[in-house]
């Protein structure tokens, strides 16, 4: 069975001669440039202004701390059992308090490995480790992206930051 | 630390009523309280070498029997049930007047070593609820007046 | 052999099982706590619990035994309701504090909470707490808020050490479990460790591994303690080429469910700081041809009669089939030393801790490398000029030598294979770093003539090699033609010397039996 | 010398300063405004960052441009590669000479300048006019061609190639659409051109500009996309061709000799503005405005405010067009080229011949 491709339409004449639609073209780039104009262009200007993440937005981590600035991670490994990225590291020590029992003596996260999954966060028992919407954390060198407790734990207060930043732009 | 003649007289019958020497325990550690006054870790030890048993098995035995106190009591063991038909009968405002005649709360025993307060449970009596037991004395349809009379009666 | 019937399944078990057991020969699991095979029956936790027609109420598995036409169910509504009422009372007072705990993710009561428990609790009260540190031995770490009181590990001291030293304490909702430590009775005992294991949930665990990682985390490999003769039957739980602890395999013809204490700690060895880095020739670090060259060579310099081998009862079967193939290329005799007053069949204690501290005396028996007394009286005489070493860091070996440690060190042509240092190795004019037992492939021989296989958990550390290897390069150095390529080829060849010493042992250890059973009529 | 001589110097001095001081502060500010306007059609913003409106950014690209290191490539050929970014931008400023801006004033009456009578907005006026531009916008094709053979760079050789194919085959038709312009106005000088304009179509009862997009429709259509296809901008813009050969021929370039070739680029934008504005839409007059009768000074701001309005809708609709529509293909452009301007245009230059022999034959108008 002979396979027939369809042939498109022939042009009419005045699709032939391609200046009624090189008109329409020009009519729709004129009518983006007046509505930019007109104040709907899409973008932003970043540094000064920020883009509204949605509330459900993964960034950077954020393990937080009790009141007293001891650190809530117990060092249940639920989060590095469960990344998919491989991307946590924990080693737990004794805790000096018997009622917290264990700690993460060393808690890293590879932001560079990271896929911000958010499964660290779903699937810890004691809320100690949170993905907040800072987004804005590159360094110029893989060192700066490896997130150990000392800077997991001081993450937080860019978040206020940028929540801050997020309201003024408002 | 070891029984007198007499306890270990009583001793001897009891053991040769049994077919084996555990089945003996209660009574002896009953005989040790007597003796010692309370059933400390030294008696259990003790009471555990005359059966040839391992002295944890002693320890959890007497632990688990509240009859035995494992801490030294006063001359007069004032035990109030505390359990239902007396709570409902004014247990707890008896333990209250207790507590103020004898300047002491429950698990305590006054400076003199004379009382020692416990709240108990069940003492099986509850009909004639609210009652103590001091030592091996009932005390039945207790008031704050049978108290002050009681106590006083005591001293 | 009684037909029972159960969940529908008609099967016929063997005599004299509970129907925990006998369930469990059809692959149906019937949850539990207290029950433990090795232990007496409480039928006090109450998970176990099942129906049995035609008895209305709900029966205890584990104290049930199977008899003809019993109709049993595991998983009707009554008996889920029931199992879910009970984990509910159990996790009353347990902590639910999983994430700190070092049982979670081999824990019995955190499995069947997951099964039976629910999401939530009932009890709004405070729970029962207790202080943190009550003592229980140097071995062990235990958090008394999440026991449930199953009493395994009392009847543990009870009947498996016989050393009783734990009890209850108080009553009711106050009950502990405490070790009470009188009259010379010591919870450290040799055995404490097998705790780790039988403790349903985290009121146990082991010092030694606690908070090192989360036991999912760790490859299991099966294998065998070559700390002693007695072979016990282990997993060797290992994560990134690092041993993290030591687990009983059940093997109920050598160590039943227990291992002691020895082999369950001490593997430090197989990752300590005295681990031979790289081979050396004449002190200096060198590659491995060079120092397999040198020491083949070294090996032919002065003579058969002026060349000993001298092996420790650490290496394996086939290890010990290349030895022999060596010194028949060398023209010498291979040998280990006898341990000073050391009976292979020799008990330390009741359970299974035997005096004989190496894994493969009886296979190197069997294949004819025995301790040689001769050899002791050459050593010292100077008469060996060239001496193969193998494994000196075996404590039964070091023991041997300490007579005549002076006189090796000084032998000119020392060729050390080891893993860690010793005095040898440091004065040794060769040495070749091999590789420890959780490292190699092979058998031992354990002291009643049982082969059991070992299997490499990973690879040999830094540059060290499987002693298999070593002695193959080295025998091939020193002219022999050897078949055996791997160690399965080894093993193959000598499997009918090993089952022959077996069934020798047996028939010896019969006659023993015997005679002291006459003995004691007598 | 004579004063008069010496005067047509210094006027033509000045001239030229304030010619290519305007030249190239509109080519900085058109490419700023391309910028701009290409973020606008895309809905974006565009420059922002220096000064208002980002007003100092062409002077920071200048800048940018000034220090960056001047690097030459191991393997050009280093005479015809320096020499070839001058080569395009000579023949893009030269064009502007000829091109008027408004109408002439009387010189001051006393001074160096009186001897000439009146000034001229308007660096030579040459009676082939015209004729001029073409030849020398010819030239611009030299750099580019030069520029993609010094390079020794295959993507750069091909845009050159393209580059020369597409003038050559592009100059035709500007050529030849172009003539029914002069016919129409009998000249060739670009300021006779524009004083043309001012007179309305005589025969029709409406007044109707005789503007070269008026009489010449076609004319105009067609010079407009050969002048697209001259200056290489989209959708011709196929010597540059950045998806397909990487830049074209200023791929080698950077710094200071790249901007050479940018200047040049969109000079030849802004004087093909010029051009098409005195060429078809009346240059600097407005219909029916008569603005001769203002004074000097009025009349020339105004002049040269409509002239530059004219000439900016041009500029802009290089851009707008630019975003507007996607390159050619080399065979499309060839085919556009070849068989459809061409033979347009020459249908157009006979129409307009045959028009005027019927004219003066029959005598209409």
């Amino acid at each position: 069975m002979a396979i027939i491709v369809k042939k498109p339409a022939p042009l009419t004449f005045w699709e032939r001669i391609y200046l009624p639609a090189i008109l329409k073209g020009l009519g729709m780039t004129m009518r983006h440039m007046i509505k930019t104009l007109a104040g709907g262009g899409v973008t932003i200007r970043y540094p000064e202004q920020h883009k509204r993440v949605p509330n459900n937005y993964r960034a950077l981590h954020v393990m937080p701390t009790w009141e007293d600035g001891h650190i809530k991670c117990v060092a249940c490994e639920m989060c590095s059992t469960v990344c998919p990225a491989n991307a946590i590291t924990v080693h737990a020590e004794e805790d000096e308090n018997p009622e917290i029992e264990k700690r993460a003596a060393f808690y890293e996260i590879d932001e560079l490995r990271c896929i911000f999954c958010g499964f660290c966060e779903e699937v810890c028992p004691r809320d100690a480790i949170h993905l907040t919407k800072n987004y804005e954390f590159v360094t110029d060198n893989r060192e700066g992206f490896l997130y150990g407790m000392d800077r997991l734990t001081k993450t937080g207060r860019l978040v206020s930051e940028l929540e801050a930043k997020e309201n003024k732009d408002r | 630390m070891e029984f007198s003649p007499e306890a270990m007289k009583e001793v001897e019958k009891l053991l040769s009523r049994y077919p084996i020497k555990e089945a003996a325990l209660l009574p002896l550690l009953h005989i040790a309280q007597r003796e010692f006054g309370h059933v400390s870790l030294e008696a259990e030890a003790y009471v555990a070498s005359l059966l040839d048993l391992p002295a944890p098995r002693v320890h959890g035995v007497s632990t688990f029997y509240t009859m035995y106190n494992k801490k030294p009591v006063g001359k007069y063991h004032v035990q109030v049930c505390t359990n239902i038909s007396c709570s409902l009968m004014g247990a707890e405002h008896i333990v209250k007047c207790l507590e103020k005649k004898l300047g002491i709360k429950p698990g305590q025993t006054t400076a003199d070593g004379k009382f020692t307060l416990s709240e108990v449970e069940c003492l099986g009596s509850c009909g004639t609820a609210p009652v103590m037991q001091i030592n091996d004395d009932y005390y039945e349809d207790l008031t704050e007046a049978k108290i002050d009379q009681i106590l006083g009666g005591l001293k | 052999m009684p037909k029972i019937t159960i969940d529908g399944i008609e099967c016929e078990v063997a005599d004299g099982l509970n129907v925990i057991e006998a369930a469990k020969t059809i692959g149906i699991h019937i949850p539990h706590f207290c029950y433990h095979p090795a232990l007496s029956l409480v039928g006090q936790c109450r998970m176990c619990l099942i129906e049995l027609d035609p008895i209305p109420k709900l029966q205890t598995a584990c104290s049930t035994f199977v008899k003809d036409g019993m109709v049993i169910r595991t998983n009707t509504e009554k008996v889920i309701k029931a199992r879910k009422a009970i984990m509910e009372f159990l996790l009353i007072n347990h902590p639910l504090d999983c994430p700190e705990c070092d049982q979670a993710g081999e824990c019995d009561l955190q499995n069947n909470s997951f099964e039976f428990g629910q999401g939530f609790s009932r009890f709004e009260e405070q729970k029962r707490t207790y202080s943190r540190d009550i003592p229980v031995g140097e071995k062990l770490v235990r958090i008394q808020d999440r026991c449930i009181h199953c009493t395994r590990c009392i009847r543990f001291f009870r009947e498996i050490v016989q050393n009783e030293v734990m009890t209850y304490q108080w009553r009711g909702n106050n009950t502990a479990m405490t070790p009470l430590e009188q009259d010379g009775r010591r919870l450290d005992t040799n055995y404490s460790g097998n705790m780790h294991e039988l403790c349903p949930c985290g009121a146990l665990t082991l010092k030694d591994f606690r908070f090192k990682t989360r036991p999912w985390n760790l490859a299991n490999t099966e294998s065998v303690c070559p700390l002693c003769s007695t072979g016990c039957n282990i997993f060797i739980d290992h994560k990134q080429r690092k041993i993290f602890r030591i687990r009983p395999r059940v093997n109920m013809d050598v160590n039943t469910w227990w291992i002691c204490d020895f082999g369950r700690i001490d593997f430090g060895y197989a990752h300590s700081e005295t681990r031979i880095a790289g081979p050396r020739v004449k002190g200096a670090d060198a590659d491995w041809k060079t120092a397999l060259d040198t020491a083949a060579g070294l090996l032919k310099t002065t003579g058969a009669s002026a060349t000993a081998i001298l092996c420790s009862a650490d290496a394996t079967n086939e290890e010990a089939l290349l030895v022999k193939k060596l010194a028949a290329a060398l023209g010498c005799s291979a040998a280990s030393l006898p341990a000073p007053g050391v009976d292979p069949l020799e008990m330390e204690d009741h359970l299974l801790l035997r005096a004989d501290k190496a894994a493969n005396t009886q296979g190197l028996k069997a294949l004819g490398i025995v301790p040689d007394p001769a050899l002791a009286d050459k050593l010292s005489g100077g008469a060996i000029k060239t001496l193969l070493l193998i494994n000196p860091f075996n404590k039964q070996l070091a023991a041997a030598l300490d007579g005549v440690r002076d006189a090796v060190a000084k032998i000119p042509n020392l060729v050390v294979l080891d893993h860690n240092e010793t005095d040898f190795s440091k004065a040794a004019a060769v040495v070749l770093p091999g590789a420890v037992w959780a490292e190699k492939n092979g058998t031992f021989t354990n002291y009643k003539g049982l082969v059991q296989r070992i299997n490499q958990a990973f690879a040999p550390a830094g540059k060290a090699r499987g002693d298999f290897d070593i002695l193959l390069a080295l025998a091939q150095g020193a002219g022999a033609d050897i078949a055996c390529k791997t160690h399965i080829d080894a093993y193959n060849e000598i499997r009918d010397d090993l089952l022959k010493l077996e069934a020798q042992i047996k028939k010896d250890i019969e006659a023993l039996q015997k005679a002291a059973a006459e003995a004691e009529k007598a | 010398m004579d004063s008069a001589v010496l005067a047509t110097v210094i006027l033509a001095l000045i001239k030229i300063a304030l010619i290519l001081a305007v030249l190239f502060t509109g080519v900085a500010y058109y490419s700023l405004a391309e910028r701009k306007f290409s973020a606008f059609m895309q809905d974006r913003i565009g420059p922002n960052r220096c000064g208002p409106f980002a007003l100092l950014q062409p002077l920071a690209d200048g800048v940018k441009f000034f220090l960056k290191e001047d690097v030459i490539p191991h393997h050009v050929d280093k005479v015809l590669y320096l020499a070839a970014p001058a080569m395009a931008m000579i023949p893009a400023m030269a064009t502007i000479a000829v091109v008027p801006f408004a109408d002439p004033i009387p010189a001051p009456a006393s001074g160096l300048f009186a001897s000439l009578g009146q000034i001229q907005f308007q660096l030579a006026d040459i009676n082939v006019g015209m004729l001029y531009i073409f030849a020398v916008s010819g030239l611009a094709v030299y750099g580019v061609v030069i520029a993609g053979w010094a390079s020794n760079n295959k993507y750069a050789l091909l845009g050159s190639l393209r580059a020369s194919a597409q003038m050559i085959s592009y100059e035709l038709t500007l050529g030849l659409s172009v003539l029914g312009v002069f016919m129409v106005y009998e000249t060739l000088q670009l300021d006779a051109i524009v004083a043309a304009q001012t007179s309305f179509i005589s025969f029709l009862p409406v007044a109707i500009p005789k503007w070269g997009i008026v009489v010449q429709p076609l004319g105009f259509l067609l010079f407009l996309i050969a002048t697209f296809a001259e200056t290489s901008r989209l959708p011709f813009d196929l010597p540059e061709g950045e998806a397909e050969i990487v830049a074209g021929y200023h791929v080698e370039y950077g710094s200071m000799k790249f901007m050479l070739f940018m200047l040049a680029e969109y000079s030849h934008m802004i004087i093909a503005s010029a051009v098409i504005t005195c060429l078809f839409l009346g240059g600097w007059n407005l219909p029916w405005v008569d603005m001769s009768s203002l004074p000097a000074v009025q009349r020339v701001a105004a002049q040269l405010a409509v002239f530059t309005a004219k000439a900016g809708f041009f500029a802009f609709l290089f851009i707008w067009v630019r975003w507007t529509l996607p390159r050619f293909r080399y065979d499309q452009l060839m085919r556009l080229g070849w068989k459809v301007l061409l033979p347009l245009a020459i249908a157009n230059l006979v129409a307009t011949g045959a028009f005027y022999v019927v004219k003066y034959t029959v005598g209409i108008g």
